[in-house]
C-alpha cells in the first residue's frame, strides 16, 4: 500500500503506523457520560467499504493524517492532515 | 453411511473407490428450523454438532455463503494450544484441548491432530520470567507446561540458531507438549460430516442477507436461497461479524476486522518436528504433513475485509524465520494468503446471548480461534440451548468492555490491531 | 559433442565445456545450458520421482512451469531443494542431485506406492489412521505414530540445517511503467512508453530477453525483438532486468520481483548478492507474461518422454537439443504443427501428428503432410508404453465432441510424445491485482478482463495470437493412470472421486485432492482439473470457476525477502558509553533495540554476586549507572504545561521552573501506561523522560493528542533521547562525588534539593543535573551532550574513585528499585491500574486527563483485582522470576494462583530474597503467609510473607536527605 | 540545548566529543572496486551544529527568514525544500520543521535569537549523526535501504526527505550532484554505518 502523505508525498506503508477509526468524536474531557466514553473507547462501526482512519507518518514527517480507504479493496481516495494545528 | 476405517479404505480401494458417498448432503433449505447458524466455519459447524450431540437439537441449519470452510477455518496456521496466561482464558482453551485429543474418534474423521508440542522462545531474561509466569499459570490450572533450556532446544529443534551471535540469541523457551497442529480443512469437513449425519442441514452457497424480525425479536434470516425461519439464530461469521450485525441493526461492536497473512514454503522432508514461536517479534512456524513450512506473524494492522495482505509483513515474517533458522534462507516461499480476523478490543472472544432477542453471538476470535473450535462449539451450543452462558465461557461477555472486565493477554488496551 | 545435441543452433556457447555433477556423476554441457537441457543432451531423461507414488518422471516443460524435474543444489555446504532443472543454469562445478527417491533415481523403493495406488486415492488419510479408541494407542497416539512415516514419505527435497552463507539484498525502484515479460508484447509496450519519456522497467524471468521469439523460429519476430532490445538498451529511462521474476502484485501498484543475480555464476563469495528482492512502485503495470501451453490428460501421460510440444521446441531452438530421435505429436490445436515441421527440419524423425480434431482447418495439415508427416486426425493417445521412458504410444479413433473412442487404433513407436492441449494466458499477476479471469470460449482458456487503469495485459497474456484448440482436456480410457497434477500425483480418477464425495467446488477439489498445491501451483494442471470437474458436474467450465492465484508467482527464497535483515546486521541502539561497558566486561543484553549492561562481573563472580556487590555499594557508598536509554522528549511551547496537565494524571501546570516531578500517564481506557519524571527547564519548556521500553509509544501517544484531539494547543515535541547522555549517581557519597567535579554550580542540599535541577560543567563540559532517585538513595542524574557522554562519565568515575564509586548494571538497578518498591514495565504491564499500583495519590481530582473518565469503572475498582505487594522469602531460598503466589503448602497441590511475582532479587539491604508481586486483594493479605511456586521452571515452592511493597526506607529519608 | 555553547565553536569541547562511529570508522577502500574506482565514498561529517527549527502555524515564513538571515540560505516553502551554502545547510523535514546544520560558531544561539516567538528550536548536535555518501553509485546504494525515489528529476540539490530504514529514522538531504547527507539518530549510527558499508560492498566503497 502506498499512502500519499500531504507533506512527504507517496510513501510506502512501512513508514506509517495505524491509529484506527477517525470518525469517533472524543467526548468533552470533563464529561462524565460513561456511555459516551465507552462508545468512544470500545465501539466501532468497522465498515466493509469506506473507512476513515488515522495513520501517523511515523517513519517520515511524523504527522498524523486521516486516510479515506476502502477496506474491501484497500484503495485510498483521500489523505489529509489530521486536525488543524496552530 | 459406512464408518470411515482402514477396512473401508482397503475395500473401496479394491473396487475403484466407487463406494464412497458424499461427505455431507447438499439439501434444499427447509422453511423452518429450531436453530439457524450463520457461518459454515469451524465454530458454526462445531456448534451444530454439539447442539445435536449434547443437547439433542437436530433441527438445525447452517447457512454458509460460499463453499464450506472458505473462511478462516480453511486458511489458518493450524496451531492448537492452551498456553494462556489469564484466568478467564485458560480453562476454556484447556477444555478445547481435551476435546481435540479425542476429536478424530468422536467425529470418525481423521483431523490429524498431531501433539508435537509448541515452544515459545525467550530472548531476554525478562522474557524468560514472563514466560515462566505463563507456564506456571498453566500448571496451576492443570495444563502441561515446562521451561526448556537452550540445551533442550538444541535437541528438539535442530536448525534453530542457538549461537551467541544469533540475530536474536535464544535463552530458553516454554513448551506445552500436548499442543500441536491439526489439519484445518479436515476439522471443517469432519464436523460437517458428523453434524450432517445427525440431521443438520448444511446449506452452502446460502448467504444471509438480512434478518427477519418480529418487533425486537429475530425470527429468521433472508438468504440468497430464500427466507428461513428459526426460533434461534446463532451468528458465527468471524471476520464478517460487524457486517452481519449491521444487517440486524446493530451499528457498532467492540470488534474490528483485520487481515492476517499466512505462508507456506515448498514441501520439504521433515525439517521441524514441533511448533516454534518467536519471542522477539511475532512469528510462529511449523511443518505440515505434506512438508511445507507453515508460518505466520502479525496481522497487517489496519481494518480490512480484503483477503490479501501487504508486502512489509511478508518481509517481516521471512526475516524472522531466517533469523531463527538461518538454513531456511534457501527454502522458498510457495504461497501466501490472508484471512479476515475479528479482532476484539481486548484480544479475547465473545460468546453471548443477544444482543437481540432470539439471537446469539460468537465472535472476536482474533487469530486464535482455530484451537478454540471444539470448545467454542461446545459452549456456544450450551448458550443457545440453555439461554445462559456456559461456565467456561462466562467471562467472554459483550458487556465486559464497558464494565471494565477486559481480558487482555497482551496488555495493549483498546487497540485491536495491536493484539 | 554429447549424444543428443544438434551440430548447430541455439544460444549456447559451444566452444566452452561446463562441467557439473548430477547424482554424483560428472557431465558436461555448454555455457547457456540449463541443467535440463544439459542432461537431455547427455541422454538423461528421468530427472525426478513424483510426490506420492514415486513414479519416475522426466521433463514436461522447459520453463518455470515444470512440475517434475526438481533437484537439490548444493553450494558451500548449504542445500537448496526443489530447484527446477529447467531454470537452473549450469556453471562450472555445479552439484545437483535428484530428490524424493531412495536409494536412487533409477531404483526407488518407495515406488511400491504405485501398486498400493488404488488405496491411496485422494483424501484416503481422512478416513483411516484414527487408531483404537482404548488402550495405549488411544487419543492421538496412533495417528502420530503413522504420521512419522507419512511425513518422511512426503515432502520433496531436503533442506539443510547449516546456515546459508549467501548474501541477499533489497532494492527499491520507482518507474512510470513496469513491463512484466520481455516477449514481443512486452518489448513493444516498453518501447511505446519509453519513447514518450516515461521511466520504464522491464523484468524478464529468463536469462535473455525476447520471450518466445527466442525459440518459435519466426525470423521476423525474432528480428523485431532483437531490434527492440537494442533500442531499449540505448535509452536512459529504461532498465531491463533479466533473471528477474515479478512474483507479487501488491496494493498501490507495488510489484515485488526476484532477481537471481549470481545463481548462474561459479564464483561465489563476491559482495554481489545471490538474490535481489526488488520492490517496484509503478505508475502502471503492463502484464506481458505470455501464455503457457498445457498438456492433455490421458492414460500414461506422465511417462518420461511425454513432453509439451513448445518445450521440445525450446530445447531444440535455444539449446540445440532434440528431446528424442523419433517424435510423435499429440494435439488439439495448430501450434503443434509448426513444432513438428521445425523439429523435422532440424533433423528429428517426426512420423506423425495425432490430432483429436477430425477436421483441421487452414494450411497446417497440408503443410505437415507435404513435409512428410502423417496427420492422424480424429485420434487420441490412449496409452503409452516404455520402461520407464516412452517407447511407443497407442492412438485410437476419437470423437472429440462426445469423448467416445470408436474403433480400434494403432501403436506408434517413438521415444518422445509431444503434447499440445491448448494455451493459457499467464494472468497470475492480474488475478493477484484483484481481476476476475474471464472464460474465452474460443481459446478454451481464462483471459484477464480489461485492465483497470493500474494495469493492462498485452500480447499472449491478453489472449492475443493464440491458436484456438478443440475443447478436449482428457481422454478417458483404461490404459493406466491419467495424471492431472503430475507433481502431486492427482489423477483424473481422483478428481472424479472428489466429485463423488461432494468436494465439487474447485476450491474443495483443490483442498481435497491437493491439485494445484504443489511447487508449480498447478500451472500445467489447473485448467484440466477444472474441465474434468465440469464434465462430472455437467456444468460449463466458467461456472466451475478457477482457484485463486496468490503470490508468489513462482517460489521465492526466504533469504531474499529477509534481505539485509539477515545475519549479524542488527539495528542496535548503543549509548555513548557502550564501549566502556563492554570493555569493563559488562554483559550486554537487549532491552528493546537498546543494549544495556546487566552487571559488571569481576573474574569468577556470578551475576548474582556481582549485582549484590554493586547494589550494596550504592547503599553504602556510591554507584554510577548509564541511564542514557531513558526516553527523552523536548516539550516546548506556550501550552506545554497545559498539555502535560492533560496527559499526566497529576498536575504539572504549577511545577516551578528548575524542578522535576514524577508523572503517571494512563491510556484512554483508564489503565496505566507509563511513568517518568518531567523537568521544567523554562516557563515554556519541559524535558520529559519515559521508560526505555515505552519511549516511542509515549511519543506517539502525545503526538496523537496534539495532531488529532487538541490541534489548538501550541506545543512542539521533539525526541531528544539521543541528544543526551545520562548517568545516575546514587548513594550516600553521591553528593560528594558531584561536589568534587561539578564546576559552576553548587550541589548542596539547599541549592539542589530533591527534584531540583542545576546546570554546571564537568571536566569542562556543560552538564545538567537533576536530583532524582530510583534507587532510594541520595541520587542525581547527570545529563550532558551525548558526544560528551564518555568524557563526563570518565570524569565522574575519576572524581568518584576516592569515594568508592563503582558502575552498576540493570540487575543492581532492579534490586535497588525493588527494595524501594518502585514500579517498572513489569508492573505497568498494560493490565494494571494506578489503583493496583497504589499510585492513587498521583490521580488529580481537580482536572480531567487522558483516562480520567474511565479509571473508576466497576471492573477497574473490583477489590479482588491483583495489586502490588512485596514478598519475602521465609526459607532463605532464592525466589524465581515468574513464580506464582499460592496458598497451598503442598507443592503437588498448591491451590489456585493468587497472583504472581513481577520481580525478585536478593536484597543486600534486607539480607533476604525479596520480590514484588501482584496479588488478588493485595492490601488484605499484608502480613499473611503464602508460597511462591514455580512448577514450570525450577520446581521451587518457597514459603513467603506478603508485605508492603516498600521494603527499604519507606519514609524516603535517604533520598530526601 | 540552545543554552549550551555550541561545541563546534569551542575547540576544547570539540576535542572532548566522541563520534558514535569511533572504532568502527576505518578509512580505506573496501568491496569490489571497478578499476580502482569506488562506486561510493562514505564519510562522517562530525562536529556540526544541528538544530531543529519548528514554526508555529502561520509563522513558517518567519522561520525561513530567520534561516535566511543567519545562514544566508534561501528556503522555498515547498515540502522538503532546502538549500546548502557556505554557512551550512537547511531543509524542511516536516510541516513547519527544518533541520539546520552548519559549522558556523554560535549557529544555534543566533538562530534562537532570530526565531523569537515564531517557533521553537531544539539543539540536536549531539543527538544526530551525519553520514555523507557520494559517488556515481550513491543512488543505487541508497535505494537498497530506503523506499525513496532518489532520481534526479524529483530531487534537486538541497532538497531533503524524512524517511526510515526499518527502525532507523533518517533525514536525507541531497548535498551535491551525487552526494547525499544521511542524518540518523546517534544511538543507531553504528548499526546504520555497518549496514551502509555492507550495502556498498557490491559497488566498492571508500571511507575518507
Ligand atoms: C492466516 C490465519 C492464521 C490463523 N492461525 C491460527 C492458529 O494457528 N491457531 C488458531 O487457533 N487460530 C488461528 N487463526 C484463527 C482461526 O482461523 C479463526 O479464529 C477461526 O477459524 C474463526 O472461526 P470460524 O472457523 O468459525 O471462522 P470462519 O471459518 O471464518 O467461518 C465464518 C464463516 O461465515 C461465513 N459467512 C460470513 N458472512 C456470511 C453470511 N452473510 N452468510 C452466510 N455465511 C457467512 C463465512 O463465509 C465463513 O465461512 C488463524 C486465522 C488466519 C486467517
Ligand atoms: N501459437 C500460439 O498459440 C502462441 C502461443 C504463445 C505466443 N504466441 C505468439 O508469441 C507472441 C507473444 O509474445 P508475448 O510477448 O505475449 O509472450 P512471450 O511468451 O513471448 O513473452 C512472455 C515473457 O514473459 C516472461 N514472464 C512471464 N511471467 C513473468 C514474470 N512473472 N516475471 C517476469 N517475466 C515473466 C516469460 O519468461 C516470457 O519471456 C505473439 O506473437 C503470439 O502470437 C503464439
Ligand atoms: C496449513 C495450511 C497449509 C497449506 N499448504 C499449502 C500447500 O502446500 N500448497 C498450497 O498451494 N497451498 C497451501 N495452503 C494454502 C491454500 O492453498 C490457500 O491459499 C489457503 O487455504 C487460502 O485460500 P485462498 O488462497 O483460496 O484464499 C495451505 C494452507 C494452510 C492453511
Ligand atoms: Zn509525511
Amino acid at each position: 500500500m502506498i499512502i500519499k502523505c500531504p507533506h512527504c508525498g507517496p510513501r510506502d506503508l512501512a513508514e506509517f503506523s495505524y491509529h484506527g477509526d477517525a470518525t469517533l468524536t472524543r467526548p468533552d474531557p470533563a464529561s462524565t457520560d460513561r456511555d459516551a466514553w465507552n462508545a468512544y473507547v470500545y465501539d466501532r462501526t468497522n465498515p466493509a467499504g469506506d473507512h476513515r482512519e488515522y495513520w501517523q507518518h511515523s517513519g517520515g514527517c511524523r504527522r498524523h493524517v486521516v486516510v479515506s480507504r476502502n477496506t474491501l479493496t484497500h484503495a485510498i481516495t483521500d489523505v489529509r492532515f489530521a486536525g488543524e494545528r496552530k | 453411511m459406512a464408518e470411515y476405517s482402514a477396512f473401508q479404505v482397503f475395500k473401496n480401494g479394491l473396487t475403484g473407490n466407487t463406494g464412497w458417498k458424499q461427505a455431507w448432503r447438499k439439501p434444499e433449505p427447509k422453511q423452518q428450523y429450531d436453530v439457524v447458524i450463520i457461518g459454515g466455519g469451524g465454530h458454526g459447524l462445531a456448534t451444530a454438532y454439539y447442539l445435536a450431540v449434547n443437547h439433542g437439537i437436530t433441527n438445525v441449519a447452517i447457512c454458509e455463503k460460499g463453499w464450506l470452510g472458505s473462511g478462516n477455518i480453511g486458511r489458518n496456521t493450524t496451531i492448537v494450544r492452551s498456553n494462556y496466561l489469564l484466568n478467564g482464558n485458560t480453562p476454556f482453551y484447556e477444555h478445547s484441548m481435551k476435546l481435540w485429543e479425542n476429536l478424530s474418534h468422536e467425529l470418525n474423521y481423521n483431523v490429524m491432530f498431531s501433539q508435537r508440542g509448541i515452544i515459545n522462545l525467550c530472548h531476554t531474561p525478562a522474557q524468560l520470567d514472563d514466560t515462566a509466569r505463563r507456564g506456571n499459570s498453566m500448571r496451576l490450572m492443570g495444563v502441561d507446561a515446562r521451561m526448556l533450556t537452550p540445551r533442550d532446544l538444541a535437541r528438539r529443534v535442530p536448525g534453530l540458531d542457538l549461537s551467541a551471535s544469533a540475530r536474536f540469541p535464544v535463552l530458553g523457551g516454554l513448551v506445552q507438549p500436548r499442543a500441536g497442529t491439526a489439519r484445518h480443512d479436515a476439522v471443517a469437513w469432519g464436523y460437517a460430516r458428523a453434524a450432517d449425519r445427525r440431521g443438520v442441514d448444511i446449506l452452502e452457497n446460502c448467504e444471509v442477507t438480512g434478518f427477519l424480525r418480529d418487533g425486537d425479536k429475530v425470527t429468521g434470516v433472508a438468504t440468497s436461497r430464500g427466507e428461513i425461519r428459526a426460533r434461534k439464530i446463532a451468528v458465527c461469521v468471524a471476520g464478517s461479524t460487524s457486517h452481519m450485525m449491521k444487517l440486524a441493526g446493530i451499528e457498532k461492536l467492540p470488534i474490528e476486522s483485520h487481515v492476517l497473512q499466512a505462508f507456506v514454503s515448498e514441501a520439504l522432508k521433515p525439517f521441524l518436528d514441533t511448533v516454534v514461536t518467536f519471542g522477539g517479534g511475532h512469528l510462529y512456524i511449523s511443518q505440515s504433513d505434506k512438508g511445507g513450512l507453515v508460518f505466520g506473524g502479525d496481522i497487517d494492522g489496519y481494518n480490512s475485509y480484503a483477503q490479501h495482505g501487504n508486502l512489509p509483513v511478508v518481509e517481516e515474517v521471512m526475516s524472522e524465520t531466517v533469523a531463527l533458522f538461518p538454513a531456511a534462507a534457501k527454502v522458498r516461499l510457495l504461497r501466501s494468503w490472508g484471512g479476515i480476523m475479528d479482532m476484539s478490543m481486548d484480544g479475547t472472544p465473545i460468546i453471548t446471548t443477544g444482543p437481540l432477542t432470539g439471537m446469539y453471538l460468537n465472535c472476536g476470535w482474533c487469530y486464535g480461534g482455530f484451537k478454540a473450535t471444539p470448545a467454542s462449539g461446545w459452549c456456544f451450543a450450551h448458550t443457545i440451548a440453555r439461554d445462559e452462558p456456559h461456565e467456561l465461557s462466562a467471562a467472554f461477555t459483550l458487556d465486559r468492555f464497558h464494565r471494565g472486565y477486559v481480558i487482555d493477554e497482551k496488555g495493549q488496551g483498546a487497540t485491536p490491531w495491536k493484539h | 559433442m554429447t549424444s543428443h545435441r544438434l551440430p548447430t543452433g541455439g544460444r549456447i556457447g559451444r566452444d566452452v565445456r561446463v562441467h557439473f555433477t548430477f547424482d554424483g556423476k560428472r557431465y558436461y554441457g555448454h555455457g547457456g545450458d540449463t541443467l535440463a537441457s544439459a542432461l537431455l543432451a547427455n541422454g538423461i531423461r528421468v530427472l525426478g520421482r513424483s510426490f506420492k507414488y514415486h513414479r519416475p518422471r522426466g521433463l514436461l516443460t522447459a520453463g518455470y512451469d515444470e512440475p517434475n524435474a526438481l533437484v537439490t543444489v548444493l553450494t558451500d555446504g548449504a542445500r537448496e531443494p526443489n530447484i527446477r532443472a529447467t531454470e537452473l543454469e549450469i556453471f562450472e562445478g555445479l552439484v545437483a542431485e535428484s530428490q524424493n527417491r531412495f536409494p536412487s533415481l533409477r531404483f526407488d523403493v518407495m515406488a511400491i506406492n504405485q501398486f498400493t495406488g488404488k488405496l491411496l486415492g485422494a483424501g484416503f488419510y481422512y478416513k483411516t489412521f484414527m487408531g483404537p479408541v482404548i488402550g495405549p494407542l488411544k487419543g492421538t497416539r496412533f495417528w502420530m505414530f503413522c504420521e512419522t512415516f507419512i511425513r518422511r514419505a512426503a515432502g520433496l527435497g531436503r533442506a539443510g540445517t547449516t546456515p546459508d552463507p549467501a548474501r541477499y539484498e533489497r532494492m527499491n525502484a520507482f518507474c512510470d511503467v513496469l513491463v512484466v515479460g520481455s516477449g514481443l508484447a512486452g518489448l513493444r509496450g516498453a518501447r511505446d512508453a519509453a519513447t514518450t519519456g516515461k521511466t520504464v522497467i522491464v523484468c524478464e524471468t529468463m536469462p535473455v530477453a525476447g520471450g518466445c521469439t527466442n525459440w518459435r523460429g519466426d525470423e521476423t519476430q525474432s528480428d523485431e525483438a532483437r531490434t527492440l532490445i537494442g533500442e531499449l538498451g540505448e535509452m536512459e529511462n529504461v532498465r531491463l532486468l533479466t533473471r528477474t521474476t515479478a512474483w507479487g502484485y501488491y496494493d498501490g501498484n507495488t510489484v515485488a520481483a526476484l532477481e537471481r543475480v549470481t545463481d548462474h555464476l561459479p564464483k561465489r563469495g563476491t559482495p554481489a548478492p545471490r538474490h535481489r528482492h526488488w520492490v517496484i512502485r509503478a505508475g502502471q503495470v503492463v502484464i506481458a507474461t505470455g501464455a503457457l501451453e498445457r498438456p492433455m490428460v490421458f492414460p500414461g501421460n506422465d511417462r518420461p518422454g511425454v513432453m509439451l510440444a513448445d518445450a521440445a521446441m525450446r530445447f531444440a531452438e535455444e539449446f540445440g537439443v532434440l528431446t528424442g530421435k523419433r517424435m510423435v505429436l499429440f494435439t488439439n490445436n495448430d501450434s503443434a504443427y509448426r513444432v513438428a515441421m521445425r523439429l523435422k527440419e532440424l533433423g528429428a524423425d517426426v512420423p506423425a501428428i495425432i490430432d483429436v480434431r477430425a477436421e483441421v482447418e487452414g494450411d497446417a495439415r497440408a503443410d505437415a503432410e507435404t513435409a512428410g508427416i502423417e496427420v492422424i486426425a480424429g485420434h487420441a493417445v490412449v496409452k503409452t508404453e516404455g520402461r520407464p521412458e516412452v517407447s511407443s504410444v497407442f492412438a485410437q479413433p476419437f470423437d472429440h465432441r462426445t469423448g467416445i473412442l470408436p474403433g480400434s487404433g494403432r501403436a506408434l513407436t517413438c521415444d518422445a510424445l509431444l503434447v499440445s492441449g491448448g494455451w493459457s494466458p499467464v494472468l497470475h499477476l492480474a488475478s493477484q491485482a484483484g481481476a476476475r479471469p474471464v472464460w474465452d470460449e474460443q481459446l478454451q482458456a481464462f483471459v484477464p478482463p480489461e485492465g483497470d487503469g493500474r494495469w493492462t495485459a498485452a500480447g499472449s497474456a491478453a489472449g492475443e495470437g493464440l491458436d484456438p484448440p478443440a475443447p478436449v482436456f482428457e481422454i478417458v480410457s483404461t490404459g493406466g493412470k491419467a495424471f492431472v497434477d503430475l507433481q502431486h500425483d492427482v489423477t483424473a480418477d481422483d478428481v472424479r472421486l472428489a466429485h463423488r464425495e461432494g468436494f465439487s467446488s474447485v476450491e474443495h477439489l483443490k483442498r481435497y485432492t491437493t491439485l494445484g498445491m504443489a511447487t508449480d501451483q498447478g500451472k500445467t494442471s489447473n485448467i484440466s482439473g477444472m474441465a474434468i470437474m465440469a464434465e462430472a458436474l455437467a456444468a460449463p467450465i466458467p461456472q466451475v470457476g478457477t482457484t485463486r492465484f496468490r503470490p508468489p508467482f513462482t517460489p521465492v527464497s526466504l533469504g531474499a525477502l529477509a534481505a539485509e535483515r539477515y545475519g549479524d546486521l542488527r539495528p542496535h541502539r548503543l549509548t555513548p558509553m557502550h564501549d566502556w561497558h563492554a570493555e569493563k566486561g559488562a554483559h550486554m543484553y537487549p532491552a528493546g533495540l537498546w543494549m544495556r549492561s546487566e552487571s559488571y562481573n569481576r573474574p569468577g563472580e556470578t551475576v548474582e554476586q556481582a549485582y549484590i556487590r554493586e547494589a550494596r555499594n550504592v547503599r553504602e557508598s556510591v554507584g554510577i549507572v548509564d541511564v542514557s536509554t531513558l526516553g527523552k522528549i523536548d516539550v516546548q511551547g506556550p501550552d506545554a504545561a497545559e498539555f502535560l496537565n492533560r496527559i499526566y494524571t497529576n498536575g504539572f501546570a504549577k511545577l516551578p521552573v528548575g524542578k522535576a516531578r514524577y508523572g503517571l500517564m494512563l491510556r484512554e481506557d483508564g489503565f496505566a501506561m507509563d511513568d517518568g519524571t518531567t523537568w521544567r527547564l523554562a516557563e515554556e519548556r519541559f524535558l520529559m523522560t519515559t521508560t526505555t521500553a515505552n519511549a516511542a509509544r509515549v511519543m506517539q501517544h502525545m503526538e496523537f493528542y496534539l495532531d488529532c484531539i487538541w490541534p489548538d494547543l501550541r506545543v512542539h515535541l521533539t525526541s531528544v533521547t539521543d541528544q543526551w547522555a545520562a548517568a545516575a549517581i546514587a548513594g550516600p557519597n553521591a553528593r560528594d562525588v558531584l561536589a568534587a567535579c561539578v564546576e559552576g554550580a553548587a550541589v548542596d542540599h539547599a541549592t539542589l534539593p530533591f527534584m531540583g535541577i542545576v546546570r554546571g560543567a564537568v571536566a569542562g563540559v556543560p552538564v545538567m543535573i537533576c536530583r532524582l532517585s530510583f534507587s532510594g538513595e541520595r541520587a542525581y542524574e547527570v545529563y550532558c551532550g551525548a558526544h560528551h557522554g564518555q568524557h563526563v562519565w570518565d570524569a565522574l568515575m575519576e572524581a568518584g574513585e576516592k569515594f568508592g564509586i563503582e558502575p552498576y548494571g540493570l540487575e543492581a538497578l532492579g534490586t535497588l528499585r525493588i527494595e524501594k518498591g518502585h514500579i517498572t514495565g513489569a508492573e505497568i504491564d498494560g493490565r494494571t491500574t494506578a489503583h493496583d499500583l497504589h499510585l492513587n495519590w498521583m490521580i488529580s481530582s481537580k482536572k480531567p486527563f487522558v483516562g480520567s473518565a474511565m479509571l473508576d469503572r466497576e471492573g477497574l475498582m473490583d477489590p479482588s483485582r491483583w495489586s502490588l505487594v512485596g514478598v519475602v522469602s521465609l526459607s532463605g531460598e532464592r525466589l524465581r522470576g515468574g513464580s506464582h503466589v499460592v496458598n497451598g503448602a503442598d507443592r503437588e497441590d498448591p491451590g489456585r494462583s493468587l497472583g504472581h511475582l513481577t520481580a525478585m532479587c536478593y536484597s543486600p539491604a534486607m539480607g533476604k530474597y525479596i520480590g514484588l508481586a501482584l496479588v488478588e486483594n493485595g492490601p488484605g493479605r499484608i502480613g499473611s503467609r503464602a508460597w511462591a511456586t514455580d512448577p514450570a521452571r525450577s520446581g521451587t515452592h518457597i514459603p513467603i510473607e506478603i508485605v508492603r511493597h516498600h521494603f527499604y526506607d519507606p519514609e524516603g529519608k535517604r533520598m530526601h536527605g | 540545548m540552545a543554552e549550551h555553547p555550541s561545541f563546534v565553536a569551542d575547540p576544547v569541547l570539540r576535542d572532548r566529543a566522541e563520534s558514535p562511529l569511533t572504532g568502527h570508522y576505518q578509512p580505506g577502500d573496501f568491496g569490489t572496486l571497478a578499476d580502482n574506482d569506488p562506486g561510493v565514498t562514505l564519510s562522517e561529517r562530525f562536529g556540526l551544529t544541528i538544530v531543529e527549527l519548528a514554526a508555529w502555524r502561520g509563522d513558517e515564513e518567519k522561520i525561513r527568514s530567520a534561516v535566511a538571515s543567519v545562514m544566508n540560505l534561501k528556503l522555498e516553502g515547498a515540502p522538503g525544500s532546502g538549500a546548502a551554502g557556505e554557512n551550512g545547510s537547511a531543509f524542511n523535514t516536516a510541516p513547519g520543521r527544518w533541520l539546520v546544520s552548519g559549522e558556523k560558531a554560535e549557529l544555534a544561539a543566533e538562530l534562537a535569537g532570530q526565531t523569537g516567538t515564531a517557533g521553537t528550536l531544539t539543539d540536536l548536535s549531539h543527538g544526530r549523526t551525519v553520514i555523507r555518501i557520494d559517488g556515481p553509485r550513491s543512488r543505487w546504494v541508497l535505494s537498497k535501504l530506503f523506499a525513496i525515489d532518489f532520481s534526479e528529476r524529483v530531487w534537486p540539490v538541497g532538497h531533503g526527505v524524512s524517511t526510515s530504514h526499518h527502525d532507523i529514522h533518517a533525514a536525507i538531504q541531497r548535498s551535491g550532484a551525487d552526494a547525499f547527507d544521511i542524518i540518523v539518530f546517534r544511538s543507531f549510527a553504528r548499526s546504520f554505518w555497518h549496514v551502509l558499508c555492507r550495502s556498498s560492498e557490491e559497488t566498492g566503497y571508500r571511507v575518507t
